[in-house]
């Protein structure tokens, strides 16, 4: 530190001196200087100013976040029905009001405020009489107080940021390692990632209230925070009795409503779930999960549930919870459905699925499987013997694009062959496949083909043709992403066109066309082709990912006629309950296509059912 | 029916009768009371009534998360907000084990000895209008102003900057602010002269300041005097060269002291101390204008879910009145289990006032309290 | 001299002498700022101050003592103004001679005193007795210097003063020592710092005026403004020649009080044993020194 | 008096001041030392012995300031403790002591250290926790006060509040309007 | 029903002063009075809570309140304005009410900052008074913690307008509703609260007493005051009050 003179050198008094009467005298020089006196009028206040408060109503999200964190409870927040609202996307209609009878302008709320929607302007004069006294109380908007054009003062900044707006890094396997096998590819969060990414959560419920389960995310959070993981176990049943598969392949609606994802990364809700499930032992979930209260003793009401998928065990699991007997048929050799069937094992390993499952069972759910109703069990024993019965069938069969030489039998569906992959079944694994689709399902099936490409022939030929624009396409952008990594080749914006057979039978490849536009006008599904920009891509194997349907031929003449039905499905109520008193009708083949939903269904009829019957209870 | 401020004279076979000295009575600093036993012009025994100002900040703190008290402890001090601030701060990343940044400490500095020029300037005005010489105090208050502004500036607010967080401060300062505060030290200086000239030269002043309410070192050891009052007894204690926080050890600076113990003793460290903090603002103004990192805070948890690691610490910040020290216990919990403020004044203000207020003038208690610079909202709390 | 003629003097010289002592109240006031670096009180401002305290609408008053107290201290200077000459007016300057002046100035404070008393506080109680003690020892110099001067002149009649000084040389420079002396002791007498121990704020909360209110503190703002005119004018008269015309005698007034108001704001109150200390020391000595010099040329 | 400015020499006084007390430790075998850092050490004691260590830490090693005596209210006892600062080593020793909750009673050390008066009295008008030999127990902030010692975790300020005072209301013309649409402040 | 008296008794004198019954010059000399009022406002330096650190700035140099007519009296017989600079604890509240007691109207109370309208900062604390305007008549609120010296001046220009209009008339409200005040003090400090002041006796001579006068917490305090013998003692005191006030209708 270099040595800084004062400039003026410092005045030696001494205690000793006794002073002048003269020196005091010169003060009276200030006579005829001019005085430091300020004009009347207020001055404009420094840059980063803490006034009256501003708030962008555009970028605000009515996050509460400024609600929680204002020490004096100052803001208050008030539901505006005006307001546009889209719970999935994350905005409510909720705008802060802050009482200044209570306001301190710390300007922790500017700080912590997730969208940057709140800030301090300049202006901080406000006077009253007792008669408007209301005044205090004012709704920010983007005017200001008095609608006076004054400038932002305090601001949001990065140095001022007081949340933390990047994920923790989430360990996977690199594309080179896990093309190789079909081993799980997350790793899971280590204890420090997960203790610091559920840190970041700023409790403003808004995953809760996008989830379609209404799962609750801001208490298991908290709760792992807490490092108190049963806790975090129970919160997640509440809801939620798949958790070690909606922590693995949960579509995190959740994620895209997080207020943190306005300015930075949403919060990993579903890694952090995982986490929650992973680290509490499978004996004591279950004994978590037993302790929760089963609000009626038996009685000799039962419930049949065709379909052992998500959202028929969810309805399961909440009945004998309400103390139902409850029997679930399983046309397939083990329960899970489409979790165990139509999920890649390198997402969604089958022994957490049995994990699960086997939580659910140790309930009191009971599961037959290999039990096809209409063939190994009619569907009237069932409507005699059981009180309720639920079809939650789902949709087991590929839908076909019925583009020439899709009949082929070298042109599968990709619901077919995953689980003819799950299963260890055999077939020809192709040197060169096309998948049509852009969703999900042609990514689980791209990525699994390429993953068995890789074991025998040690070179991935396949190609992903879509509709969509690479932006557009339905699969999440890790899927994507994670799929380019592996090798996997997009063209995007092609149709199908034909399925190219040689003379000789063998599958030669597809023929595309350019697609301009996937939707009319209206919003309707009516592609537009360029049939000028013709490509063939050639293959020895075609799998058509463009969606499935419903197989409920069992049920017979009699029950199909007494059902209503609307294109193709059962009519229902918003309840799941079909025209017929003692039927519901559940899951995927009703409504949406993950699991979390149909969770959320399997949730919603069982509520029904358990309505019903207690009904009957009351009648008997 | 009697108010407690206005008594009827009686007159007993003694000749004493009791004077409340405030809360409401321009001789008191701040909204306090000293109930003084008077005979004639002497004063027979005095006892201080505190309480006026007591908001029970500590039971507030232990409701509040760790972060929300930020806003909280300036506060508890009024003339001198920023050693509060920073106490807090010291403490909290004493327990939390944070790394603060070069830069924040100096910045942190630069705070804490402004707001000491400020409040050293603010304590002359009060000590002259106590003996009637009003035009000091009209000059101390408005060159403390031209200082607010730079905090204003700086920091966003004028009196309450809740400026300094555990782990940093929240705003960094441009080196165009610094030559602006660069110029104000220039003609705070050149102001030096003029406060020299109209004030301490003052023989009238000096007059009524010496030998006024003389503290020996030994009492003032013994009655836990901190601060200029104990460096005017000739004791060069000071806690930021004697149990060094932030970068003091980096710092140039003496100690100011006087031997005589008496107010204008007092007065005179303080103004020597004033001299002695722009010295030391123009030498972290010219840190901060070398460096050129922009890291002013180290990374601390989101504010809703903090925990601070159990445990308790003692922290020390020299603030213009004396010792402050905060006593800091967590559980491990969001929410601080237990905050103990020691302000210098809890000393000053009660015991030291009593004590050297006995005895002496009617005349002197205004000064004796002015010049001991107790600050009531720190005893109250 | 005509009883109408008389009779108008007696209304117009009181009522002068308060104009006037608001401009010197509002002069002590706007130096008082600009020393203290700023802007001061607007133009009447003395005036609105003394209206609004008339006006209050609720009005305390201690006993009839209390409202005696007033009226004498207002009385007493009402009744001084006009035995002080003005340029053009001489009311009873010549029934009256400076002693009875001197009688007059002292009842004020007395009258504070009465007043005072009734007010049952004991702020007022030690004011009143700091007062009494400030006027035992600014009345010595005071008087001194009032019986040198008049030793000089050799008469107690204004008007003659002032016209033996129209004919040989103002007092201040026949006497400068008796004038200096009778400078400091008007300041005692106008209880501004250092000489302000009654009035004192931070001490015993300005002591007489504690439980004044609304028409009696006016009472007290009014007294201040005649007691400024009337000690500048008495000491014009005797030390700066009086008034020969209006344009003369004001700046005259002006300067006088000009002094006293510039000290007042650079230095800050004596103790009150310091005041009698100071004032029987410095000018009661001078004061002396001055009457030997008078009584030895004379 | 002469105080050492040097930054060795107060070294050496850390290392000194170990010495020190692991002496009074030997004396008083109630007695836990734990070194935090150079400046700051802890010290458990046993309440009997406290006044004892603090006669001790002021005459032989020269603590002479009583910075602050702070309580902690641990719900089933209390915690006293007493922060002492050596001007001569620069060291600040912190002793602490657990007192019982019921009846909270504990002996002053007004006689040893003077400032103990001012925290004693502020500890007993909090907490509760009465100072035997304390020379001003009276109330000092609290005079107007007459409910439970405020500071106890016992005692919830914040109903208190809501039990004892109403709150602004505020029915400004927005909120009517919105009012008036459905809208209501919900939080 | 119509047999029952009302137990109203010696409280009956309200005398209604209607504006229209004022004639010209009445008329003339209360305009008069009202702007000579606005343009001299004393304040009480009485800094009751730490809004008071920005009155310093305000008063001195920088801001100079003189030049508006503003000064700072120290005691509250002296004052026109009291100045409620931030919270006030219960301890504080209560000389805050006598020193109120002791302005003479007109009087007006400036609220400042934010803990004199909804508890501010300290609305948890269990030492301070929370909603101001329950104890005392407010005139003019400053929003702020604390405003900053233009707001505080900008504050007392908007009430010097409000008095020069003659709408800044809460004080009279103060003796008008004194039942209410009264009550929502004696909640907060016992029901042996009870000033020096006699606000009935006063409500009765300056003509302000209202139907809200009194009511049952005045009846509690009178009750206070005769059980305790308080009238018997001061009553010298009081007689000599009364007889000689005289102030204007």
């Amino acid at each position: 530190m270099s040595k800084i003179k004062l400039k003026v050198q410092q005045e030696a008094i001494s205690h000793a001196s006794k002073g002048s009467m003269l020196r005091p005298f010169k003060a009276l020089a200030f006579l005829g200087r001019k005085p430091v006196t300020e004009a009347l009028q207020a001055r404009i206040a420094a840059d980063i100013y803490r006034g009256f408060h501003l708030n962008d109503w555009d970028k605000c999200i009515g996050c509460s976040t400024c609600h929680t964190i204002c020490d004096n409870a100052a803001i208050q927040m008030v539901y505006i029905p005006d307001l546009p609202s889209d719970l999935l996307a994350g905005k409510k209609p909720f705008r802060p009001a802050i009482d200044y009878g209570r306001c301190c302008w710390c300007g922790l709320c500017v700080d912590i405020c997730p969208t940057g929607s709140l800030a301090l302007s300049k202006e901080y004069i406000h006077t009253c009489t007792e008669d408007h006294i209301d005044s205090y109380f004012i709704l920010p908007d983007p005017k200001g107080m008095h609608k006076q054009p004054f400038e932002k003062g305090w601001e949001k900044s990065d140095q001022t940021d007081l949340l933390l707006h990047h994920r923790q890094t989430m360990q996977q396997l690199p594309a080179l390692e896990r093309i190789q096998n079909f081993d799980e590819i997350v790793q899971g969060f280590t204890d420090q990632a997960a203790f610091e990414e559920a840190s970041r959560c700023i409790q403003c419920g808004f995953c809760h209230d996008a989830c379609p389960a209404q799962m609750h995310a801001p208490e298991y959070i908290r709760a792992i925070w807490e490092h108190n993981f049963e806790q975090a176990v129970t919160q997640i049943y509440r809801t939620n009795p798949f958790p070690n598969v909606c922590g693995r392949v949960c579509t995190h609606r959740c994620e895209s409503a997080c207020a943190m994802q306005v300015r930075g990364e949403a919060i990993a809700i579903r890694w952090l779930k995982r986490y929650a499930i992973d680290k509490v032992p499978h004996a004591r979930v279950k004994a978590l999960v037993s302790q929760s209260e089963i609000s009626k003793p038996d009685n000799n009401l039962s419930v049949a549930i065709i379909g052992a998928g998500p959202a028929g065990l969810t309805a399961a699991f909440d009945l004998v919870q309400q103390g139902h007997k409850v029997k679930v048929f399983e046309a397939a050799d083990k329960a899970g459905g489409m979790m165990r069937y139509g999920i890649p094992e390198y997402r969604l390993p089958a022994d957490k699925l049995d994990e699960d499952i086997a939580i659910i069972t140790s309930m009191g759910v009971e599961i037959v499987c290999n039990t096809i109703v209409g063939k190994d069990v009619s569907m009237e024993d069932i409507v005699t013997e059981y009180d309720a019965v639920l079809l939650a069938t789902g949709l087991q069969q590929g839908r076909s694009s019925r583009i020439p030489g899709s009949n082929h039998k070298n042109v599968y569906s990709a619901i077919e062959l995953l689980a003819k992959i799950k299963r260890q079944e055999d077939f020809i694994i192709p040197h060169k496949a096309v998948i049509i689709g852009g969703g999900n399902v042609a990514m689980d099936i791209a990525r699994s083909l390429a993953r068995l490409q890789q074991q025998y022939y040690a070179n991935i030929n396949i190609i992903v043709t879509t509709l969509e624009t690479k932006d557009a396409m339905l699969a999440d952008d890790s899927e994507k992403r994670e799929a380019l990594e592996e090798g996997i080749v997009l063209e995007n914006s092609r149709g199908p066109l034909e399925c190219m057979v040689c003379d000789d039978e063998t599958l030669e490849g597809l023929k595309t066309v350019a697609c301009l536009t996937v939707f009319d006008k209206e919003g309707r599904f009516h592609p537009q082709y360029d049939y000028t920009d013709e490509v063939i891509y050639s293959a020895d194997m075609v799998v058509e990912a463009i969606g499935q349907n419903t197989v409920l031929a069992f049920l017979g003449d009699t029950i199909t006629e007494q059902l209503e039905w609307q294109q193709g499905k059962i009519k229902v109520d918003n309840e799941g309950h079909t025209a017929l008193e003692w039927l519901w009708s559940v899951g995927d083949m009703v409504k949406g296509s993950d699991v979390i939903h149909a969770i959320a269904k399997g949730h919603q009829v069982a509520k029904s059912i358990d309505t019903y019957l207690q009904n009957i209870k009351v009648f008997s | 029916m009697r108010a407690e401020n206005y008594q009827a004279v009686t007159h007993p076979e003694s000749h004493e009768f009791e004077l409340n000295f405030g809360p409401n009575h321009p001789g008191i600093e701040g909204n306090y009371a000293l109930k003084v036993r008077v005979n004639g012009d002497k004063i027979v025994a005095a006892k201080a009534d505190g309480g006026y100002l007591h908001r029970g900040f500590e039971k507030l703190m232990e409701g509040r998360l760790w972060i929300q008290n930020i806003a909280l402890v300036p506060r508890i001090c009024v003339p001198d907000p920023v050693p509060m601030e920073m106490c807090y701060a010291l403490g909290v990343e004493d327990l939390c084990q944070f790394e603060v940044p070069e830069r924040a400490n100096w910045l942190r500095v630069l705070q804490l000895e402004l707001s000491r020029i400020a409040a050293h300037l603010f304590t002359f005005g009060g000590h002259a209008a106590t003996v009637g010489m009003y035009s000091n105090m009209f000059w101390g208050i408005a060159d403390r102003d031209l200082i607010l502004d730079m905090f204003e500036q700086m920091t966003g607010g004028r009196v309450y900057h809740m400026y300094t967080i555990p782990g940093g401060v929240r705003r960094d300062v441009g080196v165009e602010q610094l030559d602006k505060i660069s110029d104000l030290l220039d003609y705070l200086e050149k102001r030096l002269s003029d406060y020299d000239n109209l004030f301490f030269n003052n023989k009238i002043f000096i007059q009524r300041a010496r030998d006024t309410g003389i503290l020996t070192p030994k009492q003032a050891l013994s009655w836990g005097v901190t601060g200029p009052n104990l460096r005017a007894c000739g004791l060069a204690f000071d806690v930021r060269r004697d149990d060094a926080y932030l970068c003091y050890d980096q710092i140039d600076f003496d100690i100011a002291t006087e031997t005589a113990g008496d107010a204008l003793a007092r007065n005179l460290v303080r103004r020597k101390e004033l001299a002695q903090s722009i010295y030391i603002v123009r030498q972290v103004i010219d840190y901060l204008k070398k460096d050129k990192s922009t890291h002013i805070r180290c990374q601390i948890p989101n504010p809703l879910a903090w925990k601070v690691p159990a445990g308790e610490t003692y922290t020390r910040v020299e603030s213009s009145k004396g010792e402050l020290s905060f006593y800091i216990v967590s559980n491990g919990g969001e929410k601080p289990y237990r905050v103990h403020v020691r302000g210098p004044s809890s000393m000053h203000a009660v015991q030291v006032l009593e004590k050297l207020v006995t005895g002496g003038r009617l005349e002197d208690v205004a000064q004796i309290m002015f010049s001991l610079d107790a600050c009531p909202p720190e005893v109250d709390r | 001299m005509s009883g109408q003629h008389i009779f108008l003097e007696l209304i117009l010289m009181p009522l002068l002498a308060f104009m006037i002592g608001l401009f010197l109240v509002l002069m002590m006031r706007k130096v008082r700022a600009r020393i203290e670096r700023r802007v001061g009180p607007p133009f009447l401002q003395p005036l609105w101050d003394i209206i609004k305290l008339y006006v209050k609408k609720m009005q305390i008053s201690h006993g009839v003592i209390h409202d005696l107290g007033i009226i004498m201290l207002l009385g007493g200077y009402i009744t001084a103004e006009v035995f002080l000459p003005v340029p053009g007016m001489s009311g009873f300057t010549s029934q009256g001679d400076i002693i009875t002046l001197i009688y007059l100035m002292m009842v004020p404070s007395l009258g504070l005193a009465l007043g005072v008393g009734q007010c049952a506080n004991p702020n007022g109680s030690i004011g009143i007795s700091r007062a009494l003690t400030a006027m035992l020892a600014y009345d010595i110099p005071f008087i001194v210097v009032i019986a040198g001067a008049c030793l000089y002149y050799g008469t107690t009649d204004l008007t003659e003063i002032i016209a033996l000084q129209k004919s040989q040389q103002w007092g201040l420079l026949s006497m400068p020592i008796l004038a200096l002396a009778g400078l400091i002791a008007i300041h005692a007498m106008l209880g501004k710092e250092p000489f302000e121990i009654y009035v004192a704020p931070a001490e015993i909360a300005t002591g007489p005026m504690v439980e004044m209110s609304g028409k009696y503190l006016g009472s007290l703002f009014v007294m201040q403004c005649l007691q400024i005119y009337t000690i500048t004018v008495l000491y014009t008269s005797l030390f700066l020649g009086g008034g020969y015309t209006w344009f003369d005698f004001i700046p005259k007034l002006f300067l006088v009080a000009l002094l006293p108001v510039m000290i007042t704001v650079i230095f800050p109150r004596y103790k009150t044993d310091d005041v009698l200390r100071w004032l029987w020391k410095w000018p009661t000595g001078l004061a002396l020194l001055g009457l030997a010099i008078v009584v030895l040329q004379g | 008096m002469v105080w050492d400015q040097d930054k060795e020499a107060t070294k050496d006084n850390y290392a000194s001041q170990t010495i020190v007390l692991d002496q009074i430790l030997h004396e008083l075998d109630t007695l836990n030392i734990e070194q935090k850092n150079n400046q700051r050490f802890r010290v458990d004691v046993s309440a009997e012995a406290l006044p004892a260590l603090l006669s001790l830490l002021k005459g032989r090693a020269g603590y002479t300031q009583l910075s602050a005596i702070s309580c902690v209210d641990w719900e089933d006892e209390f915690e006293l403790v007493y922060h002492l600062w050596s001007y001569e080593t620069k060291v600040l020793v912190s002793a602490h002591i657990r007192i019982q909750y019921t009846p909270a009673v504990y002996v002053s050390v007004y006689d040893i250290y003077t400032p103990a008066g001012f925290f004693e009295r502020d500890i007993y008008e909090m907490y509760g926790v009465y100072f035997e030999g304390s020379p001003m127990m009276e109330k000092f902030i609290l005079t107007e006060w007459h409910g439970p010692a405020p500071m106890l975790k016992s005692f919830d300020t914040l109903k208190y509040v809501n039990d004892m005072f109403n709150w602004q209301e505020y029915q400004p013309d927005w909120l009517k309007e919105i009012q008036a649409k459905g809208g209501k402040v919900v939080s | 029903m119509k047999d029952v008296i009302p137990i109203q008794t010696n409280n009956t004198e309200t005398i209604a002063v209607s504006k229209n019954s004022k004639n010209i010059y009445q008329q003339a000399i209360d305009t008069f009075s009202n702007f000579c009022r606005a343009r001299s406002l004393f304040v009480l330096h009485y800094c009751t809570g730490c809004g008071a650190i920005e009155l310093p700035p305000a008063m001195t140099s920088r801001f100079d309140m003189e030049r508006l007519g503003i000064q700072p009296m120290v005691t509250p017989r002296q004052a026109d304005i009291l100045l409620i600079t931030g919270y006030v604890s219960i301890k504080t509240l209560k000389r805050v009410i006598l020193t109120y007691e002791q302005m003479q109207g007109p009087k007006y109370v400036i609220g400042i900052c934010s803990c004199t309208v909804n508890g501010g900062m300290y609305w948890q604390s269990y030492a301070t008074a929370k909603v101001l305007s329950e104890y005392l008549p407010v005139d003019m609120y400053i929003a702020g913690c604390m405003p900053r010296p233009e707001a505080v001046l900008t504050g007392l220009q908007q009430l010097m307008k409000k008095i020069e209009k003659g709408e800044a008339n809460s004080w009279e409200n103060y003796f008008k509703r004194y039942d209410y005040y009264l009550g929502n003090q004696q909640h907060l400090f016992g029901d042996t609260w009870h000033t020096p002041t006699d606000i009935l006796e006063e409500a009765r001579h300056y003509h302000l007493y209202g139907a809200e006068s009194t009511g049952n917490n005045t009846a509690r305090l009178i009750k206070y005051t005769v059980e305790h013998d308080l009238t018997k003692l001061d009553a010298p005191l009081r007689e000599k009050d009364s007889m000689t006030k005289r102030g204007k209708k």
